[in-house]
C-alpha cells in the first residue's frame, strides 16, 4: 500500500493549472481530476493511510475509513457534476480553479488522519471557498467578508479546541488511525466544547448559521452548487469526528431544532437561493442530530443523509441557477409558470423536491428515515415526547412538514404559478446533463435502497451492527412519508395567503451585525483613544521638560500645532520644487486633508489620530 | 557538535560593510553604486548559505578575534538560530536591493547614495546581531544598527521624518541603555555573557532578585526594537523611512533583531529552566499577548497603509515573543510543550519577514504608481494597479476588508 | 577660645585675607580690583606656609646658627609660589588691557551689555 | 643616557622646544611652527620609549638632581604616566598638524604651546605634591595665555575668568598641600602615603587637606558647579586652542585627581571617611546629570562641547569614586578615548567654521553638503561620545561601568549607563541638522586670521579663505579614526596597565 496519492493533490493540482488552460480544456481537466477521485478513493483499501510530517509533528494525509471513503466519493463526483455545470453556465476559469481548490481542500479535510491536517485543510477551506464568493464581485464581496469573518472565528476554536487536545494526549493523530491514542475523539473537558463551537459554525448551529442565507444567494449560480456541498458536510464529518463516539445529547437536540428552524425559515424567503440555504440548515439538522444521537444506525443515517443531501441539494442548486441563468431573476416573486418553458429544469426540480422532503420513492426517504428511526430507538424520550415519539423524533417530523411546506411554496411559485410572460429557453446541454445525472442518481438511490447501503459505513441491514434493523419500504415508513406530505400540502394551503403578506423575517444576523460593527468600533476606537493619549501625554512631557531645560522660565506654548504647521510651511520655501511638490501629496494622502474626508465610507478615519512629534 | 574556525562569519559581516565604501566613492556614478549594492548582496547571500550545511549537520564556524573587554571575546558565531536570521535577513537585502533601486528611481529620491550606504550598513549589523557570540557583541551591532538605520528613517528630511528619527533614535538608544545594564549585570553575575546552550551556569546559582532585574532590563532593551508595547511607538513612525527600509528593515531585520535577542536571552543567557524558575516567562507572556491583542485593534484604524502594516507588525511580532515566552514558561511543564512553542516562535522569524516584506512591497509599488497610501483609496487602486492589488491580497486576504457594516 | 585665636593669629589672618579676597573677587565689578582680589587670595596662603613653617623660639635656618631652626622649607616653596603668583598677575593684567583696548571698560556689567550685542 | 634620565627629559624637552622658538623668531619670523613640530615629534619619541619601558619594565624612577625621596623631587613614570604622556605627546603633534593653517600664528604662540605641553608632562610625571602644583601653575598660566591668544576681546575676557578661577583652583590645592605637609612634614607622594597611613585617616588636618586638594582639581577639571569657567574658555579661544586644551589640561587635571586620591590617600582613606566618598560621587553624579542637561540647552557648538566635557569628566570621578582595578582602567582609558574625541570635536568645530562660518547650532543644517568631511567626522566622534561600541568611547563606559558593578554600586551604575541617552540628547540634536536638514542661511566663512593678506603660499591646501589644510583634515579624520580603532586596542591597553593599576591601590 506505499506510494499513495492523497486524492487532493490531483484537484489541487487541476486548479493550480486552470486559469493558464482555454475554457474548454481547463474545465475537461477539472471534470477529470475531480471524477476521477470517485474510482481512486472507492478502491483504495479501507485502513490504507499515508503517514507524513506536517510541521514536525505526526500526520496523516491519507486516512481511508468508510466515512471518509463516503465523503470521498460524493464529494468527487458533486464536484466532477458541478465543473460541468459551471462550465455550461459561463463560470470563467479563475472562479472554477477557486473551486477546484474548495473542492480539494474539501478531500484534504476528509481524508486527514489526524486534527492538524484536517483543521489544516479546514482553514484553507474557508479561504478558498472565500475567494469563490469574493470573485463574483459587488454584494458578494461584503457577505464574503463576513462569511470570512465568521469561519474564521469557528476555525479558530476548532483550532484551540485541537491543540488543548494535543496538550492532553501529546499527538494530533486521530484515535483509528495505527500509532494514534487510545481514545477517540477529542480529549479533555474543554476541547469537544470549542470543537462543538468551532464546528458548529460550518453546521449551521442555531445562531452560527446566518452566514448561510447571506452568502450562499450572493455570488456566482455555478459558485453557489460548489458552496452549498462541501462547507457544511465537512462540518458535519468534522463533528463525527469530534463526537465519535456515543454522541452528544446537546447536539442531538440542536439538529433536531436546526431541522425546524431551517425549514420555518425557508418558508419565509422569497428568494430562491435563499430559501434554499435555509434549508441546508434544515437538512443539515438531521445529520447534526444524527451525529449528536451517535448510535452506529445514527451515524449511519447521518451518513447516508450527507450522501443524498449532496446529491438533491446540488441538483436544487442547478436547478434554481438555471432559472435565474434564464431569467435573470432570483425571487420567487417574479418568476412563475416555469414548468412549460423548462420541462427539464422542472423536472429536475421536482425529483429533487420529492428528494429532500423525503417523499417516499426517493432517496431523501431512505436517510432521512434512517435518522429518523435512530431517533426512535437509540434515543431519550426528552422533555415533550408524545404517544411514543420521542422529543427528538417529533422534531425531525416537524422539520419534515416544513420541508414539504417550503418546496411546494418554491416550485408553486417558480413552475406552475400564474404563467410566464414570453419565452424562456430551457438548461443547455451541459446543465440538462448535469442535473439529470445527478436526478437520476436521486431516483436511483431512492428505488434501490441497497446501492446507499453499500457505501455507509455501518450495515442498516445486519443485526450484528445496528440496534434495529432499519427496512426502507415498511407500510408505516410509506404511510409516514404521505403523511407528511399531505400535512405539508394542508399546511402550504393555508399559510400561503398569510406567507405572501411577509416581506421580511429578520435573522440572528440582524441582531450580531450591528452588534458586532457598534462593539468593534467601541474597542478600536477606545483602544486607540488611550493609547493616543498616553502617547501625548508622555510626548508633551518630554517636550515640555526639554524646554524647560533649554530656556528654563520662558513661556511655553501648550499646542505645538500651530507653530508646528507653521514652521513646515516655511520651510517649504526653502525646498526644492521637486520634493515640495511630494510633500503636498503625502499630506493630502493623510485621512485629515484628503477629498475623501466627507466620510460616507468608514469610521476608521475621522479623526486624527496619533499624531505627534 | 564541533566548531569550525574560519572567517566566514566575519567576512558575511563585514562584506556589506566594506561595501559602503565604494558606494559612497561611486556617488557620481548611479549605475555602478547600485552595482555595488547587489554585488554586495550576492556575496553576503553567498557567504551565508555556505555554512548552511555546515549548521545543518550541528557544526559551527566561529570567527576567534581575541578579547575585546574584560570577559569578553569579539567571537562571531554562526549557529543555528544565528543563521536563521541572517539566512533571513541577507536573502531578503538580495530581493530589497533590486527593489529599492526601482523604488528609489522611481521616485527620483535624495540623498541615494547615503540611503544604499547606510542600507549595507544596517544589513552589516543585523547580520552581526545574528552571528554574536555574547551579549556584549550582541550589544555592539544592536547599537550599530540603531546608528545605521537612523538615516533611513530620517531619509525624507521633512519635518515628520525628522520627528520620527528623534523619536527613533530615543527609543532604541533608550534600549540600547537597557540592555547595556542588563549586560554589565549579567557579567556581574555569572562572570560572562558567552551564549551558552541552556543557559549560563553561573546565573543559575546567583542572587534570583538581581537576575531578574538583568532579565527585565535586558527583555526591555531588546524589547524596544521588537515593539513590544508600550515601547512600540517608534515603529509606526519610523514608517515615514522609504517603503524598502520600512519592509527589509522595519518588517524583518530591525525588530527582528530585537525579537532575536529576546530569543538569546531566554535560551542561551539564562536557559528556559531558569526563565521558568525565576518566572519571569510568564509576565514577558502577558505582556507579549498583550501587545498582540491590542496593536492588532490599533491596527483596524489605521489608514495610513504603511502604519497600519506597522501595527500589523507589532502585532505579529508579539507572536515571536509569546512563543519564546510561552517556551520559558513552560519549561517546568509537561513533555514537548516548551519545545513546539519556542519552534512556533522562531519559524514565525522568517514566516513573517516574507510575509510582511510583500506586503511591504505591494503598499510601496502602489506609492510609486498611485499616489496616496491610504487604504481607504485602494479599490480605486485596485483596478488601476490590479495585479499589485491582487498581490497584497493574497498573502492576508482579510486585511483590506476591515470592515463591518450591519446588513449589507 | 579667645587664647587660641591669640594663639593662632596668623592663621587667623590667614583665614581673613583669604576671605577678603575672596569677597574681593566675586563681589567687585572692576575687573583689576577682582585681580587684586586673587593677589590678596594668594597672599592668605603665602602667609598660611610661612607661619606652618615657624617654630617657637626658632632662628632662621641657616647652618651657623642655633637650633632650633624654622623649617626652610615652606620658605623655599612661598618664593616658587610667589613667583608664580607674579606671573600670574602680569597674565592677568595684560588681558585687562586687552579687554579694556577692546571694550572702552573694565566694568564688569557694563562689559557684559557691550557684549551682549556682539 | 639612563632610561630613567628620559623621564626628566621629557620635561625639559618641551621647556627648551619653548625657549627655542622665541628665541628663533628673533633670527626668522616663521620657524614656530617648525621648531615646535620637530620638539613635539622629539618628544613624542621619547614618549613612546619611556612608556613601552614602563609597560615592559615597571615603574621607572628619576631623582632630581640627586637628592634622594623624600627630600628630593622625584619623578615617576608608571604605566598611567607613560599613558598620559604619550597622549599629550601625541594629541599636541595632532595640534599642530591642524594649527598650520588654522592659526594663531604667531612664533609666541608655539613658545606658549610648548610650555603648555610641558606643564602637562611636567604634572603627569611628578611624584612631588609641590611640584605638581608648579606645574599646574605653568599649565594653567600657558592654558590661559593661549585663550587669550585670539584675536577677539571675547578670548581676553574669557582668559580672565579662566584665570581667577583656575587661580582660586590652584590655590586651593596648594593650601591643601600645606595642610598635607603640616601633618607629615613630607612633600613626596610615597612618603606622604605612609606618614598619613601613620597618622590615622580620619585626623581632621588629612581630611581638609583632601578636601582642598579634590577642591582645588575639581575646578580645574571643572566639576559641575565649579565649571563655570570652562565654556567661556572652550568657547572663547581659538579652534586651535580649544582643541589642545579641552583634550589635554582638564584630562591631566582629572590624571592628578587620580593620582592624588590614590598615591597619596589611598584607598583606605576613602574607606574611612565616607564623606571624602560622597564628594566624590556627588560631584560625579551631579556633573553627569547636570553637564549633559546645559549641554542640551546650547545654541554654540563649542559651548556645547564645553558642557559635554563637563558630563564626561563626571564620569571619569565616577571611576574615581569606585576605585577598583577595572573603573580605574576605564578611567584611563576613557581619559585618552575623551581626549582624541573632544579635541577632535573641537578641531572639526574650527574646521567648520574655517570652511563655512557655520559655528551655532542652527547653523550647522546642512551642513554634510557645505563641508562634507567635518560633518561626518563630527559624526563619527559624536557617534564615538555617545558610547556605540566598538569605539573608544563605549569602551570607557563599559569599563567604568564594569567596575561599578563590581563595586555593588548601582546608583552610580544607573547614572554611567543612562548618561548614554544624556550624550546622544545633545549630540542627535546636532547630528540631525547636518545630515537632514536643508541649510538656511547663507554664511560667510570665518577668516581668523589677523591680517587680511593671504597666508603663505607653501601650504598643500588652496589658498583661498575659506578652505582648510591637508593638515586639519589629516588632524580631524586621524581622530575619528583614533576613535573607532582604538575601541578594539582596549583589551591589550587594559591588560599591561593592570599591574599599575593594582599598584596604585595597593
Amino acid at each position: 500500500m506505499d506510494a499513495l496519492v492523497p486524492p487532493f493533490l490531483p484537484v489541487l493540482l487541476a486548479a493550480v493549472v486552470l486559469p493558464f488552460l482555454g475554457r474548454r480544456a481547463g474545465h475537461a481537466l477539472g471534470v477529470l481530476a475531480t471524477a476521477a477521485v470517485v474510482p481512486y478513493v472507492w478502491l483504495v483499501a479501507e485502513g490504507a493511510h499515508l503517514p507524513v510530517s506536517l510541521f514536525g509533528f505526526d500526520a496523516v494525509l491519507f486516512n481511508v475509513d468508510p466515512f471518509s471513503t463516503l465523503m470521498g466519493v460524493i464529494f468527487g463526483f458533486i464536484g466532477a457534476v458541478g465543473v460541468l455545470y459551471s462550465y455550461a453556465s459561463d463560470a470563467d476559469n479563475l472562479q472554477t480553479a477557486f473551486a477546484l481548490g474548495y473542492v480539494g481542500t474539501s478531500l484534504g479535510a476528509v481524508f486527514g488522519g489526524d486534527w492538524l491536517s484536517l483543521v489544516f485543510f479546514w482553514e484553507l477551506m474557508a479561504v478558498t471557498s472565500t475567494l469563490l464568493v469574493w470573485h463574483y464581485g459587488g454584494r458578494a464581496v461584503r457577505a464574503g467578508f463576513r462569511y470570512a469573518v465568521l469561519h474564521g472565528i469557528g476555525g479558530t476554536l476548532f483550532l484551540g479546541a485541537i491543540v488543548w487536545h494535543f496538550a492532553e494526549t501529546g499527538t494530533f493523530l486521530f484515535g483509528s488511525v495505527p500509532g494514534g491514542p487510545e481514545s477517540v475523539g477529542l480529549a479533555g473537558s474543554v476541547a469537544p466544547v470549542l470543537a462543538g463551537l468551532g464546528v458548529g459554525v460550518n453546521v449551521g448551529f442555531i445562531g452560527l448559521h446566518a452566514w448561510l442565507p447571506d452568502t450562499y444567494p450572493r455570488p456566482h449560480i455555478a459558485a453557489s452548487v460548489f458552496l452549498c456541498v462541501f462547507t457544511t458536510k465537512t462540518g458535519v464529518y468534522g463533528m463525527y469526528r469530534v463526537f465519535p463516539a456515543d454522541g452528544n445529547v446537546a447536539v442531538a437536540y440542536m439538529g433536531g431544532a436546526m431541522a425546524v428552524f431551517g425549514a420555518v425559515m425557508a418558508l419565509f424567503q422569497n428568494d430562491m437561493r435563499r430559501l434554499l440555504s435555509y434549508h441546508i440548515q434544515s437538512q443539515v439538522g438531521y445529520m447534526v442530530a444524527g451525529v449528536g444521537i451517535g448510535s452506529a444506525l445514527a451515524q449511519a443515517g447521518a451518513f447516508a443523509h450527507v450522501f443524498n443531501h449532496i446529491l438533491y441539494k446540488g441538483l436544487l442548486f442547478m436547478t434554481a441557477g438555471v432559472v435565474i441563468y434564464r431569467t435573470g431573476e432570483e425571487s420567487l416573486k417574479k418568476v412563475g409558470g416555469l414548468a412549460r418553458e423548462m420541462p427539464i429544469t422542472a423536472g429536475a426540480f421536482t425529483v429533487a423536491a420529492l428528494s429532500i422532503a423525503g417523499f417516499p420513492g426517493f432517496n431523501g426517504f431512505v436517510s432521512k428515515g434512517i435518522v429518523i428511526s435512530a431517533s426512535h430507538y437509540d434515543f431519550g424520550y426528552g422533555p415533550f415526547s408524545v404517544a411514543g415519539y420521542t422529543s427528538l423524533e417529533i422534531l425531525l417530523l416537524v422539520g419534515g412538514v416544513g420541508t414539504f411546506m417550503s418546496f411546494i411554496k418554491f416550485g408553486y411559485y417558480a413552475f406552475f404559478h400564474g404563467s410566464y410572460d414570453g419565452t424562456v429557453k430551457d438548461a443547455n446541454r451541459g446543465q440538462a446533463v448535469g442535473m439529470v445525472a445527478v436526478a437520476a442518481l436521486c431516483v436511483l438511490y431512492g428505488l434501490a435502497p441497497d446501492a446507499l447501503f453499500a457505501v455507509l459505513p455501518f450495515d442498516v441491514t445486519s443485526e450484528a451492527v445496528v440496534s434495529h434493523v432499519y427496512h426502507t419500504y415498511t407500510v408505516d415508513h410509506i404511510l409516514e412519508g404521505v403523511v407528511l406530505a399531505v400535512a405539508g400540502l394542508v399546511g402550504f394551503a393555508l399559510v400561503k395567503r398569510p406567507l405572501s403578506g411577509v416581506k421580511y423575517v429578520p435573522d440572528v444576523d440582524d441582531v450580531y451585525n450591528p452588534l458586532t460593527f457598534r462593539a468593534t468600533r467601541v474597542l478600536v476606537v477606545g483602544v486607540t483613544e488611550l493609547y493616543a493619549a498616553v502617547d501625548r501625554l508622555v510626548v508633551r512631557a518630554a517636550t515640555d521638560s526639554v524646554a524647560v531645560v533649554r530656556a528654563p522660565g520662558a513661556p511655553r506654548p501648550r499646542r505645538r500645532r500651530g507653530p508646528r504647521l507653521a514652521a513646515r510651511g516655511h520651510q517649504r520655501q526653502h525646498l526644492p520644487r521637486r520634493r515640495d511638490a511630494r510633500n503636498r501629496r503625502r499630506r493630502d494622502g493623510h485621512p485629515l486633508s484628503g477629498p475623501d474626508e466627507s466620510g460616507s465610507v468608514s469610521f476608521y478615519c475621522r479623526r486624527k489620530y496619533f499624531r505627534h512629534g | 557538535m564541533t566548531d569550525i574556525t574560519s572567517l566566514r562569519p566575519l567576512a558575511a559581516v563585514l562584506v556589506s560593510a566594506v561595501a559602503v565604501v565604494p558606494i559612497l566613492a561611486s556617488y557620481r556614478r548611479p549605475n555602478l553604486r547600485e552595482g555595488w549594492t547587489v554585488l554586495a548582496a550576492v556575496c553576503k547571500l553567498g557567504l551565508v548559505a555556505s555554512m548552511v550545511p555546515a549548521a545543518l549537520r550541528g557544526d559551527v564556524y566561529v570567527t576567534k578575534l581575541g578579547p575585546f573587554v574584560p570577559y569578553i571575546d569579539l567571537t562571531l558565531r554562526a549557529d543555528a538560530l544565528g543563521l536563521l536570521f541572517a539566512l533571513v535577513a541577507s536573502t531578503l537585502w538580495l530581493v530589497t536591493s533590486f527593489y529599492s533601486i526601482g523604488y528609489m528611481r522611481g521616485l527620483d529620491e535624495h540623498s541615494q547614495t547615503r540611503y544604499f550606504a547606510a542600507f549595507a550598513g544596517s544589513v552589516s549589523s543585523a547580520v552581526g546581531v545574528a552571528f554574536a557570540s555574547n551579549l556584549v557583541v550582541l550589544y555592539l551591532f544592536y547599537e550599530l544598527l540603531t546608528v545605521a538605520t537612523y538615516p533611513l528613517v530620517a531619509h525624507d528630511e521633512t519635518d515628520e521624518a525628522r520627528a520620527a528619527g528623534r523619536k527613533y533614535l530615543a527609543y532604541t538608544f533608550g534600549g540600547g541603555v537597557a540592555v547595556l545594564g542588563g549586560t554589565l549585570l549579567v557579567v556581574h553575575l555569572a562572570g560572562t555573557t558567552a551564549f551558552t546552550a541552556g543557559g549560563i551556569a553561573g546565573l543559575a546559582n546567583s542572587d534570583p532578585t538581581l537576575a531578574r532585574v538583568a532579565f527585565a532590563l535586558l527583555v526591555t532593551g531588546f524589547g524596544v526594537k521588537a515593539a513590544l508595547m508600550p515601547l512600540h511607538s517608534w515603529l509606526p513612525d519610523a514608517m515615514v523611512a522609504p517603503t524598502p527600509v520600512s519592509g527589509l528593515l522595519h518588517a524583518v531585520a530591525v525588530v527582528k533583531s530585537g525579537v532575536f535577542g529576546v530569543a538569546r536571552v531566554l535560551l542561551d543567557v539564562f536557559g528556559i529552566d531558569l526563565v521558568a524558575e525565576l518566572g519571569v516567562g510568564g509576565v514577558l507572556a502577558a505582556v507579549a499577548a498583550f501587545t498582540l491583542l491590542t496593536a492588532s485593534v490599533i491596527a483596524l484604524r489605521q489608514d495610513n497603509l504603511k502604519r497600519r502594516l506597522a501595527f500589523s507588525t507589532v502585532s505579529q511580532l508579539s507572536y515571536i515573543v509569546l512563543g519564546i515566552a510561552v517556551g520559558g514558561a513552560a519549561a517546568l511543564g509537561t513533555g514537548d510543550a516548551a519545545k513546539w512553542a519556542l519552534i512556533g516562535g522562531l519559524l514565525h522569524i522568517p514566516a513573517h519577514a516574507f510575509m510582511k516584506l510583500t506586503l511591504f512591497f505591494c503598499a510601496g509599488a502602489s506609492t510609486s504608481r498611485l499616489t496616496p497610501t491610504t487604504s481607504r483609496t485602494w479599490p480605486a487602486s485596485a483596478s488601476a494597479c490590479p495585479s499589485r492589488w491582487a498581490r497584497s491580497q493574497s498573502p492576508q486576504p482579510a486585511w483590506r476588508a476591515s470592515r463591518w457594516s450591519p446588513g449589507s | 577660645m579667645m587664647d587660641l585665636l591669640v594663639s593662632r593669629d596668623y592663621y587667623v589672618a590667614t583665614f581673613l585675607l583669604l576671605g577678603i579676597g575672596t569677597y574681593v573677587m566675586i563681589a567687585s565689578r572692576n575687573l583689576v580690583k577682582k585681580v587684586i582680589g586673587m593677589n590678596i587670595f594668594q597672599t592668605g596662603i603665602f602667609l598660611f606656609f610661612i607661619a606652618a613653617a615657624y617654630v617657637e623660639g626658632g632662628n632662621p635656618p641657616v647652618l651657623t646658627m642655633d637650633a632650633p631652626h624654622v623649617s626652610p622649607l615652606p620658605h623655599v616653596l612661598i618664593l616658587t609660589a610667589i613667583v608664580v603668583g607674579v606671573a600670574l598677575t602680569a597674565v592677568a593684567l595684560g588681558m585687562v588691557v586687552r579687554i579694556y583696548a577692546e571694550y572702552g571698560t573694565l566694568d564688569e556689567e557694563t562689559l557684559q551689555e557691550v557684549r551682549g550685542s556682539e | 643616557m639612563a632610561v630613567s634620565d628620559l623621564a626628566a627629559l621629557v620635561v625639559a624637552l618641551p621647556i627648551f622646544g619653548s625657549l627655542v622658538a622665541f628665541l628663533a623668531a628673533l633670527v626668522r619670523s616663521k620657524s614656530g611652527w617648525p621648531v615646535a613640530v620637530a620638539a613635539t615629534a622629539a618628544q613624542l619619541a621619547v614618549t613612546v620609549t619611556l612608556a613601552v619601558r614602563a609597560f615592559g619594565e615597571g615603574t621607572i624612577t628619576y631623582v632630581v638632581g640627586g637628592f634622594e625621596a623624600p627630600y628630593g623631587i622625584e619623578l615617576v613614570v608608571d604605566g598611567l604616566t607613560g599613558t598620559m604622556l604619550v597622549l599629550i605627546a601625541a594629541v599636541s603633534l595632532g595640534v599642530l598638524a591642524y594649527a598650520r593653517r588654522a592659526g594663531p600664528r604667531s612664533n609666541p604662540f608655539y613658545a606658549v604651546f610648548m610650555l603648555l605641553v610641558a606643564g602637562l608632562t611636567g604634572m603627569s610625571v611628578t611624584a612631588d605634591l609641590f611640584n605638581m602644583y608648579v606645574f599646574l601653575e605653568i599649565t594653567g598660566l600657558s592654558a590661559y595665555a593661549l585663550v587669550a591668544s585670539g584675536d577677539r576681546g571675547r578670548s581676553a575676557v574669557a582668559a580672565l575668568k579662566y584665570l581667577l578661577v583656575g587661580t582660586v583652583g590652584a590655590s586651593l590645592f596648594l593650601l591643601g598641600v600645606g595642610y598635607a605637609y603640616i601633618d607629615t612634614g613630607t612633600l613626596n607622594m610615597a612618603d606622604l602615603a605612609v606618614k598619613l597611613a601613620a597618622n590615622g585617616y580620619t585626623a581632621t588636618l588629612t581630611q581638609t587637606a583632601f578636601a582642598l586638594i579634590v577642591v582645588g582639581l575639581f575646578i580645574k577639571v571643572a566639576v559641575f558647579p565649579l565649571h563655570t569657567w570652562q565654556p567661556d574658555a572652550y568657547a572663547g579661544a581659538p579652534d586651535t586652542v580649544s582643541g589642545l586644551i579641552s583634550a589635554l589640561v582638564s584630562t591631566v587635571a582629572a590624571y592628578a585627581l587620580l593620582r592624588v586620591v590614590f598615591t597619596v590617600f589611598g584607598t583606605a582613606f576613602l574607606d574611612a571617611n565616607p564623606f571624602a566618598h560622597a564628594l566624590l560621587v556627588g560631584g560625579a553624579i551631579i556633573s553627569i546629570l547636570l553637564g549633559s542637561l546645559l549641554a542640551v540647552s546650547q545654541s554654540e557648538v563649542k559651548r556645547m562641547l564645553a558642557y559635554s566635557s563637563v558630563s564626561q569628566f563626571g564620569l571619569i570621578v565616577a571611576a574615581i569614586s569606585i576605585g577598583n582595578v577595572t573603573a580605574l582602567t576605564g578611567a584611563a582609558v576613557h581619559l585618552v578615548g575623551h581626549a582624541i574625541m573632544k579635541g577632535g570635536l573641537f578641531l572639526t568645530a574650527g574646521l567648520v567654521a574655517t570652511e563655512t562660518g557655520a559655528r551655532s547650532v542652527d547653523e550647522y543644517e546642512g551642513l554634510v553638503k557645505r563641508s562634507p568631511v567635518g560633518a561626518g567626522v563630527f559624526g563619527v566622534l559624536a557617534v564615538a561620545m555617545v558610547g556605540v561600541p566598538p569605539t573608544i568611547g563605549f569602551a570607557g563606559k563599559w569599563y567604568i561601568a564594569v567596575g561599578a558593578a563590581e563595586a555593588g554600586s548601582w546608583t552610580l551604575l544607573a547614572v554611567i549607563v543612562g548618561s548614554t541617552l544624556l550624550t546622544l540628547a545633545y549630540f542627535a540634536r546636532l547630528v540631525e541638522r547636518m545630515f537632514f536638514r536643508e541649510p538656511t542661511a547663507d554664511l560667510e566663512p570665518a577668516v581668523e586670521r589677523a591680517d587680511g593678506a593671504l597666508p603663505d603660499g607653501g601650504d598643500l591646501g588652496g589658498s583661498d579663505p575659506g578652505s582648510a589644510s591637508l593638515g586639519m583634515y589629516a588632524a580631524v579624520v586621524a581622530a575619528a579614526v583614533l576613535a573607532v580603532a582604538l575601541g578594539f586596542a582596549v583589551f591589550g591597553y587594559g591588560d599591561v596597565l593592570q599591574s599599575t593599576i593594582e599598584a596604585l591601590l595597593s
